[in-house]
């Protein structure tokens, strides 16, 4: 499986190994708080320049499409993470929904590494794909809370605020706006940093993450058998629907690959303070662990590959 | 000697979610300044959803003890269903105590 | 009045390399959480190792008066021939003292 | 027991232009350490012309009874009139006390 | 107006406004302050770099009249700034002298993107310019601390030292030496990073400068109107007088515009730490609102482009 | 002597010595300790990338020897050291063994150095030579602890696992894996920011090392004259061994000569804090004071050019 082996041996999905086993050796090996929150700054505001200028040379006959079956994803995949949970994995309504929460929502690590495991391939994938993953983050995680409507209706609009205005929607659409106004020519001034440096800083971001899976993932016992049989079964459901969902809506291979990597992918940097805030009942060992302690990684290594199969072979079928 | 006053510090540790929600609660309760300070633990709980944003925070505040027992009311009765603060008072002896009532 | 309970604060300033040591020893003897701050300092030493490995830490405790004694002897046993630990108690009145003990 | 000492700890919450000269101060009126915290903070003044250049900082210095009394004095006759400083002392059990006076 | 809308549709200013828009909707993204702080000493280090570089291309005689004119500079705004809101804006005398501090001084990333506005309205502005900013940092700072000065003697030493000693003329003043010293070929070596970057780096740092003006401005109110008046009124008579300056001394069109935006800057870096020492009694609800909340983002929207104009009619008519 | 001239007049020396300078005129510069253990991290990883993808087309026949002798100089290093400091020096044993762990071990900064220096120089160096400084980061240490082997089993084996889990360790071996695995091809993508970029990085990190080393040498008079003395002299019998090695063990003038540098070069990320656990006893103020103020300025300066000319001749003799 020549996808699998290009996928792992790849320096992103390696600094991750490297986190993952310095923490198991116990190193002290970490990035200051700063330097990951700062490299968190950077990537999505990246992201979303490189998003806006491509919106910029995308006619909206071309986009249209495409962002309408994001929000498809965003409505239905928080329902399916949703019933998935609370039914086949026994969770309380308010676990549940905040589970839903994170699958709602897209992991951005994810989505870059399924863009570079893409080109690998040989995959061409629309530049436009990064607008997309400021669409998808947040009507999953608003579906997902409705689950769970809790009588407070303060805290309820104040996790509403917080994603709309939590930093990765604020760099991600303020970076497409930037992108987007001032054009391919004048961003470009910009790409030693924003382009050049960006997979090297991705790697960096990868060790620590590879860090913070591997703590989850000891807690990964505590969540139990089901949930994690869960964590390992929803990506591939998920990813299956998303790469359908994006063929459908006239995305090149390579780009309905990219797609379904989003919709596997479970958010961990907007839906966890959101969920914290809206239900403070729901219990972080289940929607951290499951997102950042098994999904994330199974997306890493062994999803994004899967979903490059899939959207082949029903690319051919369609 | 120097002059100073009896008051209470009230030290409060909690998830960097709730800042501005305590800072509020204190703030109506009659407390006229504050001190934040970044802390990392491990408490009751031994994951803490706030751990992967970054650290939790440390509250301390100066007030009197009517004001103290107050802000110690109001915090039982907000938060102690949800959430696992941890509260607790401190007695101190203040210069220039009339800032702080 | 919010109902509070006289606990013992123990305050522990340290090196870095000890933290996970310390830890250890305050949990073994009947601490239930602990909340680390990260400091600068002077102190007896002109010169700390760790100066170039970044700050050192302030490591807070709350426990009852027996679990205070029992840190404290252990503390001074394990640590204070070779490292010059700085370890102080104070005392506060806590909301939920049952999670502490 | 453990033997601990009666001692107070002095916390003096300041901006950090004044560093050096607050720990020369201390350090002149007798204490033997200092410890540093980064912190942030309201008071009475809602605006500090710190907060662009970076957090304020907390000192506590642990010393004896008259020690304490001195710097307390000290403070109060050259910072307040210009300064708003915040100063407070509290009561602590010291281990190993002979390194602090 | 096509030097205003140039200005404003730059990713530099775009992001300004993103970082004060954040700020305005309450989102939490802002730079960890490590981050920031790490930001500035790259920055004024790779400025420090280039003036250095470009000292070392420039001959004596070129030099030493902008070096002049910028010592006048120095000397003169204080002394405009410390009437102006002395008399019109009512302070009292410390207020006013901690005010022409700021003024008198030079905001590094005004003078960045002047320099970036000069060269996208096709000005070329000469590039030991940087050296400049390092020598006009300084006197601004004294003058206007003698207005004031205080029977305290050690206070005033020690602000001396701060802003000499500062970290922004120890960055300058230190990277312009080893510019000047290595020369051009040895330091081409770090241009990847110092020249390359430098761009992208700006922008993450205007974020969070967006964020900062944008709470000031909400001090404002308490300024008062008088005062608000005179942020928008003082930059451009200093503008002017910058820029007349310049021209004068010989500089080119783009020289003098830039030149006039560092005379028309208030210094938000080095003269609020210098005024804290040597001027306790000062509130910095007057000086930072100033220059930071009104000065700022005017001269970064309006102000260059304005001096850009001055400039060209000044230069056909002297 | 052109080639100490060369070497002083360098960005990375000035930097360095710039940072020194701004420590003694009191200046409030200082890299955020975030940002300071950010560039370590980034420095490391890069140096180990470059060494992995630079195994990665190396023969075994070729790099076994280098291997060998770099063995050789962790194993007889320390032995050197630990004797002069504690008969000549007349330190205890355990302030010996504190010493000769760091000597045993290498300062990475001035492996960089030296690479520099062997470039401007005209000088290639074998550029697989970054994977020997993993190699020599722990012999060194684990020896010169044996020396003072206490009673205390316990704290031995966990300061032999700070060391193999140290972060230096960790990035150093971590990104030669990557590195080798990924080849010079995937590699490549990371160019920009791990190659592009690094000497500028290396200079900013030369700031704050200055800094420190200037805090350091302060508290050098404390050390005694005895043990600056040997400060001063253990630097060229050390460098002078090392080089020798390297040229009986086939590598080039360049390569002999930055080997010689390793190995003159004391530890000062690795070492301290391995020696803090293992010898709590032994006093920060020598072996920091001799690491981190006396030896590796003086490698910095006037070590460097010194194994160049030793390499130079023994080259022609041998
Ligand atoms: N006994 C304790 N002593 C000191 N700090 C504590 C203690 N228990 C909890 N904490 C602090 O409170 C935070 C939350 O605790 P918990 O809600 O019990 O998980 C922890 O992360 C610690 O910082
Ligand atoms: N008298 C004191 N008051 C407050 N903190 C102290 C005092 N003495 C020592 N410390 C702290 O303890 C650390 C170690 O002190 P020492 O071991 O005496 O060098 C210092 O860096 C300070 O942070
Ligand atoms: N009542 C209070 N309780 C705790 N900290 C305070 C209090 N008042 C002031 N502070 C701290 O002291 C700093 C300066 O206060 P002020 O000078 O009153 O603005 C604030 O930023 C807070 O960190
Ligand atoms: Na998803
Ligand atoms: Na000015
Ligand atoms: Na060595």
């Amino acid at each position: 499986m020549d996808a699998l082996t290009q996928q792992l041996i790849s320096p992103v999905v390696l600094c991750f190994l490297l986190g993952a086993v310095s923490r198991l050796i116990r190193s002290d090996l970490a990035l200051p708080e700063a330097v990951y929150s700062g490299l968190s700054i950077y990537l999505l505001f990246a992201i979303g320049l490189k998003g806006g200028v491509a919106l910029s040379q995308t006619s909206f006959t071309e986009f249209y499409r495409p962002a309408l079956g994001t929000i498809l994803i965003g409505v239905v995949t928080p329902f399916i993470a949703f019933y998935a949970v609370r039914y086949a994995g026994k969770l309380s309504k308010e676990d549940s929904a905040a589970v839903a929460a994170h699958y709602g929502s897209v992991s951005v690590v994810t989505f870059l590494a399924s863009v570079e495991a893409a080109k690998r391939l040989g995959l061409e994938s629309e530049s436009y794909l990064s607008a997309l993953v400021a669409l998808l983050e947040i009507p999953g995680i608003v579906i997902a809370l409705l689950f769970a409507r809790s009588s407070n209706k303060n805290s309820w609009s104040k996790a509403l605020h917080e994603v709309v205005t939590g930093k990765s929607i604020v760099l991600l659409a303020g970076g497409m706006l930037i992108g987007a106004l001032c054009g391919k020519q004048k961003v470009s001034e910009l790409d030693p940093l924003f382009v050049g440096c960006f997979k090297g800083a991705l790697c960096l971001f990868m060790i620590e993450l590879g860090i913070v899976a591997s703590k989850r993932l000891r807690d990964a016992a505590r969540a139990g058998f089901r949930l994690i049989t869960l964590g390992f079964l929803l990506p591939p459901i998920l990813g299956a629907f998303g790469v359908a969902v994006g063929l459908f809506c006239g995305l090149s291979v390579g780009g309905a690959m990219v797609l379904g990597s989003m919709s596997a992918s479970a958010s961990y940097i907007a839906a966890p303070a959101a969920v914290r805030i809206a239900l403070p009942e729901a219990n972080p060992a289940y929607y951290l662990t499951l997102a950042l302690g098994i999904t994330f990684p199974f997306n890493i290594a062994l999803g994004i590959p899967l979903y490059a199969k899939i959207s082949h072979y029903l690319a051919i079928w369609l | 000697m120097a002059l100073t006053t009896p008051m209470k510090k009230i030290s409060i540790i909690l998830e960097r979610v709730l800042k501005d929600d305590i800072i509020d609660l204190i703030k109506k309760n009659g407390a006229k300044g504050w001190t934040l300070t970044e802390v990392n633990g491990e408490g009751s709980r031994g994951m803490r959803a706030s751990e992967f944003e970054g650290r939790n925070f440390q509250i301390d505040t100066i007030v009197n003890a009517e004001c103290a027992d107050r802000i110690l009311q109001q915090l039982s009765a907000s938060y102690f269903s949800h959430w696992s603060l941890v509260v607790y008072l401190s007695d101190i002896q203040i210069l220039r105590a009339e800032k702080y009532q």
